[in-house]
């Protein structure tokens, strides 16, 4: 066991891939300085240009190109900078990495990464603060990751990075400097990562289903739950493709209440789809309504008060909550 | 598509010669009786998407692909039929995809417009115009991590040129001087459109001289040349020379799609163009290399034969299983091991 | 009233607003030629090329020239050919369009249609069939409007050219040649139009919500369940954000029970944030679960009986609805 | 910026005369206070959000804006401050926009990527590479749907050449000869890249030319020859004659943001391009054209203490009400009408 951060995790897993698989290679603009974030720092000088590779400002040629040589028996990871980026390049991603196994009978796969650093930080308003989950898990042939810890940005990168799919691995932006403990392990995590849950912490009384950062603020309202009594269950998803309905599912049997929250707009966000879900496979066993919590539908703002508007915080989780354990 | 890994063996001097030649009048007209045989099939309600016919253009796909090794690597357009069968691909398996059929290249799921056959390196026909330009490119980043020495053929249409990732690929392939052999085969139109009047500047290959990329301007309709020059730039690529775009002008003979009259253009312009068609071109070139007659006619009934006898086993071709559907979405999160 | 295909509705509605308006103005490719589907027939003569505009292929072009012509003052209607073309235009839609009026603080609006041809027709395959109304509903700024009939067609395409928003116009391919009344009128349709449901039939055992081409499944489901004693109430939503909240919300508690029935796929799709908000406003009323339809979460194949399964039929809304009727 | 709709009075001969001169060394020098006053003020934990400076660009924004009517429109980038400033907006307001603040711009809901004014007609930085090409595309056809006599400049970087939009905005601009000038304001970085290590062939202006657009290649930290280019360039635009591209070439004195050390590169070779920079050349100039250095003086402390005051105004300014979250997203569909 080491600890790392967030940011070094991703590092680390990259590297452990690409040091065990000389098919694995990463491409993205400004990589052999080290990433916008320095989640490259060092990969260039260790695994050379053309593994560790600079790309010109060219979104679309970068998850085009990687869409090519996952064909071709490589596995691309793709650094895509913000999120946000990635809507520059979707052609390549939807209509051509998430459908081309298929369109083929099979003929080939697409074992690509695409790492997409997601959501608000540091004000950097509405064009590189998005979090678009949701979009990817309507999208057949996605697989869709966002961990939350270091532990599960290591195992999630390098399981993505063995998984014979197109990947899209969500890294929280706010999360890069979280430490945590790891193991670095010789044999890659697999595909039992995918859609499988961590019951973050245990609890009888409501169900809290999350990901990503907000797993850090649920967490929170669960210790000041707790001090009035309510015993929160967090569950983080930590895959949304596939997601864990079983382990929702059974917390949510069993506690009778079920709250999402994530960080994207509500609207339309991956929280209606678990909602909708649970409210139909255990209706009998709810005590009062599945309940979301994400942001409202507006652009993230640039000063810091307005994007706290768009927030969730810990204080509507605790108050949601603690309605929820009232309601009837 | 010759066999493996061989480049053909070639006649002296200038022309190619009139073995090699053969070889394209039968590939060139292989080509044209599938195209007919889709358009006719599709009339008949056997064809259920959409289809693009190459006719007129079969000098590109044979000239072009007769010079790739069957390792080397293909990705063409929504217009692919004729790269593919260029390419060393069975028209008989080709005939079941359109038809919608289990025993097609993607045994149905892919149709016309996704034609694809990755045992003989055509790595895909494209729905979305432009999107093999970037294609190509990564696929040749991953022959280079290889260290392999196949070519990646790229193959776009005159309306490709106009969006981003034309752009964007062909500059990606400059800069780390990928083995990728783009060729923009200019048929005039883009659906309804003249391209030229939505093309700025003095057209494809400006923009690829301007990216860097040498670039060779030939007749789409003379196979001869098509691969003669095919053949020196595909080993210049092949040894380490970087990447190269040709252009190529033909014309579309028949519509956009088999169900379009084209009314939006004139007869005389069509007429004009089928006297320059490459088939004949061909039929002629070989005639003044003494074959004769005879032997050409031999081939186009051989080919006809051939091609009537793989309509009729298409359509005794079953529809694919059901279950198909569901297959071959992807490993983790498979939809068949979920409820939705 | 006169009668009209939901094709001559869209044209009639787009010159009347040409007509009316020397600001409106359409842009796209092949357009002088009538468009893909004929949509634009005629037009390009009355009203010259500058105004029926014929485009490069160049969907990022189209969208953000629209975007820039937009702020400008004048309001373009996009032709986007196939809705899945729209990818290869998603920054310029969702980063600019959407965006542009929030982050300069209301000194601009982008009063732009993007008109989106969706859906499964003829064996398009997985390129050309898409439905992705859930991506654009979940877009904060974007209007989203998805009309079955002839009628709603015309209405919500002059509204939405009036309409100071982006707006995503989602024409259903298959709906081309259905015939149906309406009153082309002067004084255009206006903002009343959104987030107004129609009841499509009326029944009070149980609501089916939809749009788009699923209406007619759900019509000739509602048939056959009425000769079943089953009386199903059909809600036409006609617009996806916003959406009808209120007409769905008074149907549901009224009937007890809800389905919603949708072309697109169900992970993911606008089904789940239905089901959200319905369970979680109308709770105590419900006799059992929300239940939602829409395809598998595969991409659309080629050859029919393949298209055919993941289609979305007559039958399975039978199915599903009486297995609501007799559940619990 | 000059006022309203009149192109400003100018020297004859070959230079732009002491009047002239005196006028960008004014709008320089306020960009490179306003850059400055950033830094510090985001070094002071004012400024919560990245801020890309332009310093030794400030020729780029007088030269080229300085020609602009007020009606013309711009379209900016993420390192836009002296683009928008030179255009005419005020810096007070700016501050505002960048610290957060209700009364900048856009009351702080952009901060400094998304400035604009839309009162001087500039319409907008962008966060996205390359963006605003198509968009000033746009801008352009509107134009000339009303019969306008406006033109649009389009300033971007030259990372953004390598974008798909780059081909696609120049071409629209080309094919409908649209009122357009695009200027590829090359600072020889994207990013910690060196960009012409990402672009191949000759470059910006060769793609351009390719696109069917007049080039214009320029020293991009001589304002006075931008200054005379941009008064010729612009006339022939306004007057029907099309688009048009410049390639100015200047160089990013600081990093990429102002948090970036950009310890990527040479001290030695930043140094060197310190002594190209534009203010003190075109101080130079003026001492040429018998302007005395007390003037000068007296103009840099008037700069440094108007910003100073408008840094004190704007840090007094209250921050947005928290109302504004959600005003200006849509009229239709409006979130303060729906509960969520
Ligand atoms: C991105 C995109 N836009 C539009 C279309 C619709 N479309 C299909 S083929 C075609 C014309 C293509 O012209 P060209 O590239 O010259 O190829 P050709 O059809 O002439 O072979 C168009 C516009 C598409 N498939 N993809
Ligand atoms: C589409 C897109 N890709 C990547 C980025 C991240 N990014 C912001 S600025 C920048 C460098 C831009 O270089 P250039 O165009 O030369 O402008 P400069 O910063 O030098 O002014 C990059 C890569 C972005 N904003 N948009
Ligand atoms: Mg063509
Ligand atoms: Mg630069």
């Amino acid at each position: 066991m080491e600890t790392m951060s967030y940011l070094e995790a991703g590092r680390a897993a990259l590297s452990d891939e690409m040091s065990a698989d000389p098919d694995v290679w990463a491409l993205g603009e400004d990589l052999g300085r080290g990433g916008v974030f320095g989640q490259y720092r060092g990969l260039a000088e260790e695994f050379g240009p053309e593994r560790i590779m600079d790309t010109p400002i060219s979104e679309a040629c970068i998850m085009g190109a990687a869409v090519g040589a996952a064909m071709m028996g490589t596995r691309p990871v793709v650094e895509m900078r913000f999120s946000d980026f990635a809507l520059c390049a979707i052609d390549e991603l939807v209509n051509q990495a998430a459908k081309a196994r298929y369109m083929f009978g099979g003929q080939t796969r697409v074992p690509l990464v695409v790492r997409e650093p997601m959501g608000m930080w540091r004000s950097s308003a509405a064009q590189h603060s998005q979090s678009l989950e949701a979009w990817y898990a309507h999208i057949p042939g996605l697989v869709v990751t966002a961990p939350a810890t270091p532990e599960d940005n290591y195992r999630l990168l390098r399981a993505a990075i063995r998984a014979d799919d197109p990947v899209v691995h969500l890294e929280h932006k706010d999360l890069w400097p979280v430490e945590g403990a790891l193991e670095r392990t010789v044999t890659p995590p697999g595909a039992e990562e995918f859609g499988r849950a961590r019951i973050a912490r245990q609890g009888g009384d409501l169900s809290i289903i999350t990901w990503s950062a907000m797993l850090y603020r649920c967490l929170e309202a669960a210790e000041a739950l707790a001090a009035e009594g309510i015993q929160a269950e967090i569950i983080d998803l930590r895959t949304l493709w596939p997601w864990d309905k079983a382990t929702v599912l059974e917390s949510t049997a069993r506690t009778g209440r079920c709250l999402i929250v994530h960080e994207a707009v509500a609207v339309g966000g991956f929280g209606g789809e678990i909602a909708a879900t649970v409210q139909e496979k255990v209706f009998s066993s709810l005590k009062g309504p599945v309940r979301r919590l994400g942001a409202p539908r507006v652009p993230i703002s640039y000063a810091p008060p307005l994007e706290d508007m768009v927030r969730v915080g810990t204080e509507q989780i605790i108050t949601t909550a603690r309605e929820m354990m009232h309601a009837k | 598509m010759n066999d493996d890994t061989e480049t053909p063996r070639r006649h002296g001097g200038n022309g190619i010669g009139p073995e090699r030649l053969l070889h394209h009048y039968r590939v060139m007209l292989l080509i044209r009786a599938f195209e007919e045989t889709a358009i006719r099939a599709q009339k008949n309600g056997q064809v259920p998407g959409p289809i693009h016919p190459s006719i007129g253009q079969e000098a590109v796909a044979s000239g072009i692909c007769g010079n790739l090794r069957r390792d080397d690597v293909l990705l063409s357009t929504h217009r692919g039929h004729g790269h593919t069968i260029a390419k060393g691909a069975d028209p008989a398996v080709m005939l079941r995809e359109l038809l919608g059929r289990e025993g097609g290249n993607s045994n149905g799921k892919g149709g016309s417009m996704h034609i694809a056959d990755f045992s003989v390196g055509m790595l895909g026909a494209n729905g979305v115009v432009g999107a093999n330009i970037v294609i190509a490119a990564g696929a040749a980043n991953a022959i280079r991590l290889k260290g392999d020495e196949r070519i990646v053929v790229c193959i776009f249409g005159d309306g490709a040129v106009n969006r981003g990732p034309f752009l964007e690929g062909l500059n990606w392939a400059r800069i780390y001087d990928l083995p990728v052999l783009f060729v923009c085969e200019d048929n005039s139109y883009s659906s309804t459109t003249v391209t030229a009047n939505m093309t700025g500047g003095p057209g494809p290959g400006a923009r690829a001289g301007a990216l860097g990329l040498p670039v060779t301007e030939l007749d789409g309709n003379d196979v001869e040349s098509l691969d003669r020059a095919t053949r020196d730039i595909a080993a210049t690529i092949r040894s380490g020379g970087g990447p190269h775009f040709m252009h190529v002008h033909t014309y579309r003979l028949a519509g956009h799609t088999a169900a379009d009259p084209a009314t939006y253009r004139d007869r005389a312009e069509v007429e004009a163009r089928w006297r320059r068609e490459p088939i004949a071109r061909c039929a002629a070139r070989l005639i003044e290399e003494g074959v004769n007659e005879t032997t050409l006619a031999a081939i186009r009934r051989e080919t006809e034969t051939a091609m009537a006898e793989m309509y009729e086993k298409a359509l005794a071709a079953p529809p694919p299983p059901q279950r198909r559907a569901f297959e071959d979405v992807q490993d983790i999160g498979d939809p068949r091991q979920e409820a939705f």
